[in-house]
Parts: structure tokens; C-alpha cells; sequence
């Protein structure tokens, strides 16, 4: 049993957000999925307050040893979320974490507001790499920006809140220090890479949305290198996570200071691929005392 | 039926060159798919180091054939490193499944319903006519192509060189199906083809099915990534698909 | 011949700093090196005032797809470079790029005035991918600090100046608008991203340099992406590198807005990369139209 | 002779089994390897998809054997992605040389050199037994490793589980030898048993030529990754080595 923010999971590997539909597996793997749930936690895809259809497609392009994807943060806004997804949620066998974003302090706040009175909602991960209106720079991307967003949103939840830092920085630790210090109780990284792919017969972008974000294994080596960091620097628990493929990944990510380890493009590759990477975590840390 | 969850090991049993084709046999034990339907497929050693350090995702390959005992056989055509890699698996090499995916065709009112393929695409709807019947029009691109008409009974080919059939589109064949005697279509071939049938169809009030490809990473409805734009907004073809209505295609 | 910063150059493929050596190479694959080069033009690996060991080994670590290094720039300082490199590069048949690296303003000012009256220097390279010892964050981080940079540097050269500019920030344009904004001639990019790999048997860091720098195919979609955001914002010439294997690898590149190509990690794999991927770069030009 | 500039593309045109290690021949028509010299190499398809996605760079391996009209033969241990791809080539399939690179061992000037070798670290010192004849004291972790042996003329063995040979440490042989007859020491090994053989050299002052292994990326002196501490300071085992003079490492 681990302990993360006063929750109780019983092992150290979840999922990423956005990297496994718990509804949409249910509908294709059958309700047994929700019996034997292959992560200690079910992180939710982002939330808006309003709906999103996504980006046009084509939204995915598979780049050496990784993943772009502009996806665009589909959803069916917050009311529908409440409305039909945490019933359908119901049924989950273990701690439900919903991540949300806004484009600004009152945004987010209004979102963690209408989780307050929600139970079945056990933390709160918060999506900061949105783009700013004014500098098109994610807003989590600044530190003084992210503590006060945490200040303005803090006092609205007694919920757990974890913030998903963005990778596109010059100083996450710099910007994980913000986050504490606005009053975060984890934070989560890495998020995807800023990336571009090109169409294979001309110069034009391939993605609907223009550019998109880098996963998978071509981002390991700097998800170890950012949380690291980031343990070095602030006292509130991590999730690390970013091409995690085997046990051995979430080993080091844990080596590096990540209390829990949270596998995102994997799941694509291998839809249990919880599971096995929880097992062979047990393996690693039997087979060497860290 | 629901997917069984999780990859599997499985081994390469059969490989047969068709044409520009191959075909590989393996047996998934645990599922049933049906016609429509279809799996991720990876190499189980070396699925990687190809062209632009790739693969690396499974890859969608639809169900050509279902077996006793779990025999599958599926259609490949090298169109890159994770066809190509596929394509040049050996016998006794292993193979990891994913799936069976999707939704599929349904059972067809009418036995004589026209099944229309262009290319690789004419994979799913040898399960359809191993099924249930129907009348197959298949465009290929030239005779090496063509081979894979072999696949069906009593089909009606079209190439676009005219090596083979008619010379000219598929959907020159449809036309004179149609206006002979308007009846349902099932269809699966390279997106101009599927919005040609599409109007078709519409123009004569024809129900129809049309089984479309997106780039896929999951194939289960986790990564939002394999939509298409229907009259109700994007929808993922690995789980609201393959197969739809082209009524409800925007 | 392409134009590039003054210089007139027999195509558009050059080597990364510090991915191939002409003096280390004419001993193992002998003179003719010189006369058949396999790059349009020779960045020198970097240089600083003093000389420098580099990091302890092990420096290297194969990643997905990548390679990171951490080298720690051994060189044997200003004074050898001037003394027996340069005498020794004057066989070169191709235009001589020297990097350099200083930890102030003053050192890289210092630095470049002393290549001012060295003919055979044709441009310089200013690797500001040296960490601040204050904030510890790259020195090229920043934009402000990059304008200073050159408006301090600018007046003590009438070389051209490329800023080699790091990807470890938030907004790699607007350090190139800073670049721009103090008197840069051109920006180069993308230099390694900050990654960390551990030991195979243990939690250790695996480099001796404790971190280091991630390249290879594993970056290119991030340098893609990087290259067409400066582009977007910078009139001055881009050297856009980070991945590159193939001529349509730097087509690539190009399309999003680079003038010159440079290949780093390639070199590694093919000795002659620069030959074969201008052969190829001329085949991807005449395959499609950009 | 300076080594020809670029990749070359070759094919494996022989593979044999010596217990736990695999013996590739291919050919080099454009040079003539020394002993203590290597090759990067690399497997011409599907190279990468192994474990961590790997491998990716070139893998340095030293010359065992060089023949007739360029034939060059290779010693391989699979212990990782690179090596294990290698030992699965099968004859026929394409292979890339880089190289011969570095600076190897020298001509001895005394008949009966010592040869020390430790497990994979045995293969240049059959290129130097063929060469110049000498004296091969060989250690192995077990009887599956010191098949390795047969690879040499009237070896001496010593293995760590003392299923074969001298149960012990192959530096135990050194020292009986040395103790008879002080002679120059050729020796090519894991870091540990070289240490252990320098020990000895010095201590006997005898010459010796150690050839020492690094992670190298390139394996022609363009990335400096792969130095080893000397007592002028770091030096580039690909270039100023990997045949090192005991005395000078630090
Ligand atoms: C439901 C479904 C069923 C299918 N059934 C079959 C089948 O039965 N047989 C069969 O052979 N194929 C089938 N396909 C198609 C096959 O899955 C795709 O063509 C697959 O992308 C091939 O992978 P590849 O690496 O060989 O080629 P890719 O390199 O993926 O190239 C294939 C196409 O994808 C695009 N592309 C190119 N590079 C990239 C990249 N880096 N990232 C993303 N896209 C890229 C281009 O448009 C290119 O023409 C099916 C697809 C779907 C969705
Ligand atoms: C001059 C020279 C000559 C050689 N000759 C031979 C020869 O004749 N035959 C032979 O079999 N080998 C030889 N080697 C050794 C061989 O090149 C290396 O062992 C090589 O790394 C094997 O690659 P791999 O992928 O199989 O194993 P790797 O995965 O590279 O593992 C091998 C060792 O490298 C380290 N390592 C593990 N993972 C990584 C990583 N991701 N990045 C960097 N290092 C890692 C670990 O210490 C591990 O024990 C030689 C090496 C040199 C330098
Ligand atoms: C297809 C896809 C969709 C994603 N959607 C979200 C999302 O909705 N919200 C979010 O915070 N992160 C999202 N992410 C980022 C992942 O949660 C994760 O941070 C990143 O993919 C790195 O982990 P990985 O390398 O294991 O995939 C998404 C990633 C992918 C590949
Ligand atoms: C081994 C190695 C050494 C490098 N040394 C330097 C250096 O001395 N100065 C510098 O500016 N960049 C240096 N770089 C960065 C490269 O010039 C280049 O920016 C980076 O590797 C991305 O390109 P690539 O993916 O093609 O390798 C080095 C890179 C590698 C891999
Ligand atoms: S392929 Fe992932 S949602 Fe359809
Ligand atoms: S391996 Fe690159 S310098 Fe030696």
C-alpha cells in the first residue's frame, strides 16, 4: 500500500491523462475491466469548462522511438462530465483523479468549485500547459504565474491538488517550487514536448493542429533529467512520468525521487500494460536495493 | 462480444505471397472477431530501427479470414516500416496481438449485397463475403494488384491500367450494379473511393457501410486520435468504427 | 552555392559542433579528407579561454533512438586553438566556423577578439549553452541576458556571429529575437536537451558529468518544431540541426525555415554523413516542390 | 594505413557457434585490419526495436581473424541489444563496417609474448597469435565461455568455477609465467582483471600493451566519449587507443 496525499493506492503505478478511457475500455474490454483495473488510480482526460471537439484530425504521427499527438483536449465540458461521467464512473475499484484546465486563474478556480462536492473525486490534477492567451507560452511555464494561480485556486478545494507541470521550460524546477508555494500537494511531470511533423509528400505541417506533443521513449532520458530536478528542489510528492515502458522505467523514475509513476503512450502499445509494469517494478526493486 | 484485455504472444503460422499481397496466419485462441473488425499487430523482436527509427505502435490491420480454432489470416501491403516489417516476418516468428477492435458490418438484409474494395482495402470484405455472401467489385491499381481478387468468389475487377477487368474506377462497376438494381453496400478502400461510393449510395437512397482507416495508436478508444468528422462531430473509428453508416459521414 | 552571413558555400550541409573532428579524422582516414570534405563548411568543436579537461567517463549513454553525451567540452583552450589547430586547419577547403564558449560577457567578448585578426576564421559560433553559475540555468536561456551578450560582443568582432541557442527554455524565439535584437548574424539550433540516465545496476547517475545532453532522432521533431518557431519570428539565417539522418531530415528543416542544415549524432553512424545527406537533400528537392 | 572514409554496406557471409560466443565472417575489400584494431558495426536491417529501443549507434568489435582477399572474422557475446542483434544475423543479411579503427598492438619483440585474455577480451589476441605467434593465457567464467579457447593454438585456461582448466583467476597463471620467465605482456580484458594485470607488469617491469574497451559512439575520434584517464590526462581509447602501454594509464 502507498500513501500519496492522504490516499491510500495499492501500488505506485497509474495512468497518464489522457492515455486510457476507463468508459470507452469498459465499452471494448467489458465491465470485468473495472474489477481488475490495471492502475492504483484512474487519472481522468482533461476536463474544460466548456466543451471541445479537439483538433481536426490528422491528430497522431509517429516519430523515432515516440508519439506526437494534437489531440486538442476533446471533452464534453464540465456540466457533461458531472452529469454522465462520474456515474459511469461509479463502478471504478479505485481512486479517481480528475484532471482539469483553464486559461486562467477564475477558470480553474470555477472548475475545482464544482468538484468540491463531489466524493467520488479524490484529487484534483490541474493541466497547466495551456497556452496563454497573451504570450502563447504555456501558463504553467512561469513560476510566479503558477503560484499565484495555485493561491487564487488553493483555498476552493480541500481536495488534494497535483499540478501537471509543462516541460517546456527553461527551470521546472523553478516552476515546481511556484506550485508549492502557491499551496500544490504534488505535482506531476513531464508533459509533452513541444513537436513538429511534417506531411511525407510536401512541406505542410501533417497535424490538424499544426504542431503537437512528443512522447514515448524518445522523452524518457529528459523525464528522468526534469524529475530529478524537481526532487531536489521542492518537499510535496511526484508523479513522474514520461516513456515509461517496463518496470525498470518506473524504477528510475522513483530512483530520481517520483513517488508514483504514471504510464501514458505504453498503455497504446499494450492496454495492461499497468499491470505489468506494476509487476515488474517488484521485480526491480527486489533485484537491486536502490 | 468484448475484447479479451492485454496484449498476447502469438506465433506466425502461415505466410503466402498474393500478388503486391501477403498474408499472414496466426491463431488468436481467446477471441472471435468479426467481419470489420481488426487488431494491432506488432512484430514481438526488432518492431523498430526501420525507416525513421520506426515502428513503434502497433499497427491497425483489419481481419481477412476467421478459422476454426482461433485461425486468423490477414492482408498486408508494404506501405512502410510496420507493414514492411510485418510483411517480412517469418514463419515461427512471434507476432503480438491486440484486439479484436471495432465495430464491425452487420449481418446484411439482402445476400446479395454489392461489396466494394479498392486495394488493401478489399481485406475486410473477404470475411464479409466468407460469411455471408455478396457480389464483390474490386479496383486495384494494375494486375500485380489485382491478384488479391483471387481472395473472393466470382468477383468483378476494375484496374486503373486496365492490365486486368475494367479498365477505369471501381465505382464505374457500382454505377452499373446500381442502376441494374439498387441494393445495399458495404465498401472498404483509400478515402477518394469511400466519399465516390458515398455518393453513389446517397444519389440512389442505398443503405450502406463503409469501413475507413485513420491513423491509429490504441485502437480501444484511449487516445482520441483516430477521429473523423460525422454529422455528430468527430467520432473515433476504432471504437465508433471502423465500420459506419455513410449517412453519418460529414 | 548557397550564401550564407557573407560566406558563399558549396551547399547547405554542415557539421554540429563538437560531432566531427577534421584533425582527428585526417589521422584515421588520411589527408584526402581535406580535399574530398564531407560538409560545405567546419564548425570547430567549442572553444574556451582556458583549457578544460571535460567530464570524468563514463560520457556517454545510448538512449531510445538517441544518443546522450556528456563531454563537458575538453578542449585545450584559446591560446593551443591559436597555436597548432588553426595552423594545422589550414588545409581545409571549406570555410572554418570556430564555437566558442565563455561563462560572462567578458570571456566571450575575449574570446572573440582574439579570432578578429585570424583571416581563416570565417564565422563564429557562440555555444550559450553555458550554465549561468548564478541561476545555473543556461546563460542562452534568457533573452535579455542573450541581447546583452551580443550588444557587448557584437562591437569587438567584424566576423559574422551565429548564436547557437539552447532548447532548454520556454520560448527558444523570443531568445532568438534577443539574439537578433544585439547585432546576431544568424542563429544556430537545436543544441542537446537536458536529459539524465542511471546505471544499469543501480540508482546511480550513469555519466561521470551527473547529467547530460540528448540527440539524435529522438530530438528531431522538437528541433522541427523550434527551428519553425524562430523562423516565424527571426529575420536572420537559421542553422537548424537536432536529429538529422537523412537528406529528407533536412529538407525538413529547411522547409520550416532553416538556410543550413548541420548533422551532429549522424556522424557517428556514417563518417561521410554530410556527403550522403547532400546527395540525398538534392534528391528530396527535386522529389517534391516546397 | 589510414582507414577508408565512410560506411561500408557488407553481407555476413559465414556464422558459427564457439560455446557461449558467436563467430561472424564477412569481408573488407577496401582494408587491411591489424591486430588490436576494430570495427563499428552494425546490422544493415532493423537495427533498433531491442530492448530500450536500442540499439541505435554502430557497435565497436574488435578483429579476430583477417584472411585472404579482405576476409575479416568477428568474436561476439551477446549481452545487450547491439551484440544480440549481431549474434542473430544469419548468412546473407547486410551488415554495415565502419572502419578498421584505432591504433592496434605492436609488433612483440620477443617470440614467446605473453597473451592474456579474458573472456570476450580474447578475440584480438587471436589476431595477434595468428600474426606473431605467443604464448595465450586465457580466463573464463565457466566451461560454456572457454570454448572460447579453441580459437587459439596450445592455450593455457583458468576459469572462475574451475570446470575447466586452472580454477582461478587467469592472472594466477600470469603470475607463474612471469615468475619463470619475465617476458612483455599483450593482454585484452574486463577493467578489473586489466588493473590486476598492470599490477603485475609493473611489478615485474616487463613491457605490456593492454588493449582497453570504452562506450564509444563513433569510434574515429569525433565525439571524445570515450576516454580513459592516462598520465597526461584523458586520452580517446578509439584513437589514441584502444592498445594502450600499461605504464601510461593512470
Ligand atoms: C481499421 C484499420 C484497418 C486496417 N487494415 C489494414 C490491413 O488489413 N492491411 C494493411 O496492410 N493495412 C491496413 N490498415 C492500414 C495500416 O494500419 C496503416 O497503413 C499503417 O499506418 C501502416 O504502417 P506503416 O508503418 O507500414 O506505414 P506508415 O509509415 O504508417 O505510412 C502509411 C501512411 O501513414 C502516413 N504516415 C507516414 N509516416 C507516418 C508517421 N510517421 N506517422 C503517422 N502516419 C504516417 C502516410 O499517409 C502514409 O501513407 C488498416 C488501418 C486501419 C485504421
Ligand atoms: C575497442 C572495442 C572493442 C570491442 N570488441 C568487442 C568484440 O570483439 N566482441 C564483443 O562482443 N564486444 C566487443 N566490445 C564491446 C562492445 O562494443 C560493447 O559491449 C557494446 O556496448 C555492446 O553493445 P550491446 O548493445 O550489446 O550491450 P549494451 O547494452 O551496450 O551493454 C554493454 C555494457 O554497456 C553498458 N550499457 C548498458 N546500457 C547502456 C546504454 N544504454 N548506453 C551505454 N552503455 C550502456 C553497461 O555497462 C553494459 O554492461 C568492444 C568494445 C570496444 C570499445
Ligand atoms: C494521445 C495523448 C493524449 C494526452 N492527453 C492528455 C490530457 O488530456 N491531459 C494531460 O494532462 N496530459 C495528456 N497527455 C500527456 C500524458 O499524460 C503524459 O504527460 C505524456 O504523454 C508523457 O508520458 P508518456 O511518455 O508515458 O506518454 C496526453 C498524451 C498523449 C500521448
Ligand atoms: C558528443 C557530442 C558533442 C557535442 N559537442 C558540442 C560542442 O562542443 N559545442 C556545441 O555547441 N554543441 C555540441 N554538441 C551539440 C551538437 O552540436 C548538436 O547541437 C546536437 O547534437 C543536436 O544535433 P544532432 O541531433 O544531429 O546530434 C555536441 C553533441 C554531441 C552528441
Ligand atoms: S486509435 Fe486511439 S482512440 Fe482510436
Ligand atoms: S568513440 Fe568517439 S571519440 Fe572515441
Amino acid at each position: 500500500m502507498i500513501e500519496f496525499c492522504g490516499l491510500t493506492l495499492r501500488h505506485r503505478v497509474i495512468n497518464a491523462s489522457g492515455c486510457f478511457d476507463a468508459l470507452a475500455g469498459a465499452r471494448v474490454f467489458g465491465d470485468r475491466l473495472f474489477d481488475e483495473f490495471p492502475f492504483a488510480a484512474y487519472v481522468s482526460k482533461t476536463i474544460t469548462l466548456a466543451p471541445r471537439d479537439g483538433n481536426p484530425p490528422p491528430r497522431l504521427w509517429e516519430s523515432a522511438a515516440g508519439l506526437i499527438n494534437s489531440i486538442g483536449l476533446p471533452n464534453r465540458g464540465l456540466g457533461a462530465y458531472l452529469e454522465d461521467d462520474l456515474p459511469a464512473l461509479a463502478r471504478l475499484t479505485v481512486p479517481l483523479i480528475t484532471n482539469v484546465m483553464g486559461s486562467t486563474p477564475a477558470e480553474v478556480g470555477e472548475l475545482v468549485a464544482a468538484l468540491e462536492d463531489r466524493p467520488q473525486v479524490r484529487a484534483i490534477e490541474l493541466n497547466v500547459s495551456c497556452p496563454n492567451v497573451a504570450t502563447g507560452l504555456d501558463i504553467g511555464a512561469d513560476p510566479q504565474g503558477l503560484e499565484a494561480l495555485l493561491e487564487h485556486v488553493r483555498p476552493l478545494s480541500s481536495k488534494p491538488l497535483i499540478v501537471k507541470l509543462t516541460p517546456n521550460t527553461a527551470d521546472v524546477a523553478e516552476c515546481a517550487a511556484g506550485a508549492e508555494a502557491g499551496g500544490a500537494d504534488a505535482v506531476s511531470l513531464i508533459n509533452t514536448l513541444r513537436a513538429v511533423a511534417l506531411s511525407p509528400g510536401g512541406a505542410a505541417p501533417w497535424l490538424g493542429g499544426g504542431s503537437g506533443g512528443l512522447s514515448g521513449p524518445a522523452i524518457r532520458a529528459i523525464a528522468l533529467a526534469q524529475v530529478s530536478a524537481v526532487a531536489r528542489r521542492v518537499a510535496i510528492p511526484i508523479v513522474g512520468m514520461g516513456g515509461v515502458g517496463c518496470g525498470r522505467d518506473a524504477r528510475e523514475l522513483i530512483d530520481v525521487g517520483a513517488t508514483l509513476v504514471a504510464v501514458g503512450t505504453e498503455c497504446f502499445r499494450d492496454p495492461a500494460a499497468g499491470v505489468r509494469i506494476e509487476r515488474e517494478l517488484e521485480a526491480a526493486f527486489a533485484q537491486y536495493a536502490g | 462480444m468484448s475484447a479479451p484485455f492485454g496484449r498476447r504472444s502469438s506465433v506466425l503460422l502461415s505466410r503466402r505471397v498474393v500478388g503486391r499481397y501477403v498474408v499472414l496466419g496466426t491463431a488468436d485462441e481467446l477471441a472471435v472477431a468479426e467481419p470489420g473488425q481488426f487488431y494491432m499487430l506488432a512484430a514481438a523482436e526488432r518492431w523498430g530501427g526501420g525507416e525513421g527509427e520506426r515502428p513503434f505502435l502497433g499497427r491497425a490491420v483489419s481481419v481477412m479470414r476467421v478459422g476454426d480454432r482461433g485461425l486468423l489470416e490477414f492482408l498486408l501491403e508494404d506501405v512502410g516500416p510496420g507493414t514492411k516489417r510485418l510483411c517480412e516476418l517469418e514463419v515461427g516468428e512471434g507476432l503480438i496481438l491486440v484486439g479484436p477492435f471495432g465495430h464491425g458490418f452487420s449481418v446484411p438484409e439482402e445476400p446479395d449485397t454489392l461489396l466494394v474494395g479498392g486495394g488493401i482495402g478489399i481485406a475486410p470484405l473477404v470475411a464479409v463475403q466468407e460469411a455471408w455472401g455478396g457480389r464483390a467489385l474490386l479496383g486495384f491499381r494494375d494486375a500485380g494488384h489485382a491478384a488479391g481478387a483471387g481472395l473472393f468468389s466470382e468477383p468483378t475487377v476494375a484496374t486503373d491500367d486496365g492490365s486486368i477487368g475494367h479498365h477505369g474506377a471501381v465505382t464505374e462497376l457500382l454505377d452499373r450494379e446500381l442502376a441494374a438494381r439498387p441494393r445495399p453496400v458495404y465498401a472498404c478502400g483509400p478515402p477518394a473511393m469511400l466519399a465516390a461510393v458515398n455518393e453513389r449510395v446517397r444519389r440512389h437512397g442505398v443503405p450502406s457501410e463503409l469501413a475507413l482507416e485513420a491513423p491509429m495508436a490504441c485502437g480501444f478508444g484511449a487516445c482520441y486520435g483516430c477521429v473523423v468528422a460525422t454529422v455528430d462531430g468527430y467520432r473515433r473509428v476504432c471504437v465508433d468504427g471502423p465500420v459506419f453508416n455513410g449517412a453519418v459521414l460529414a
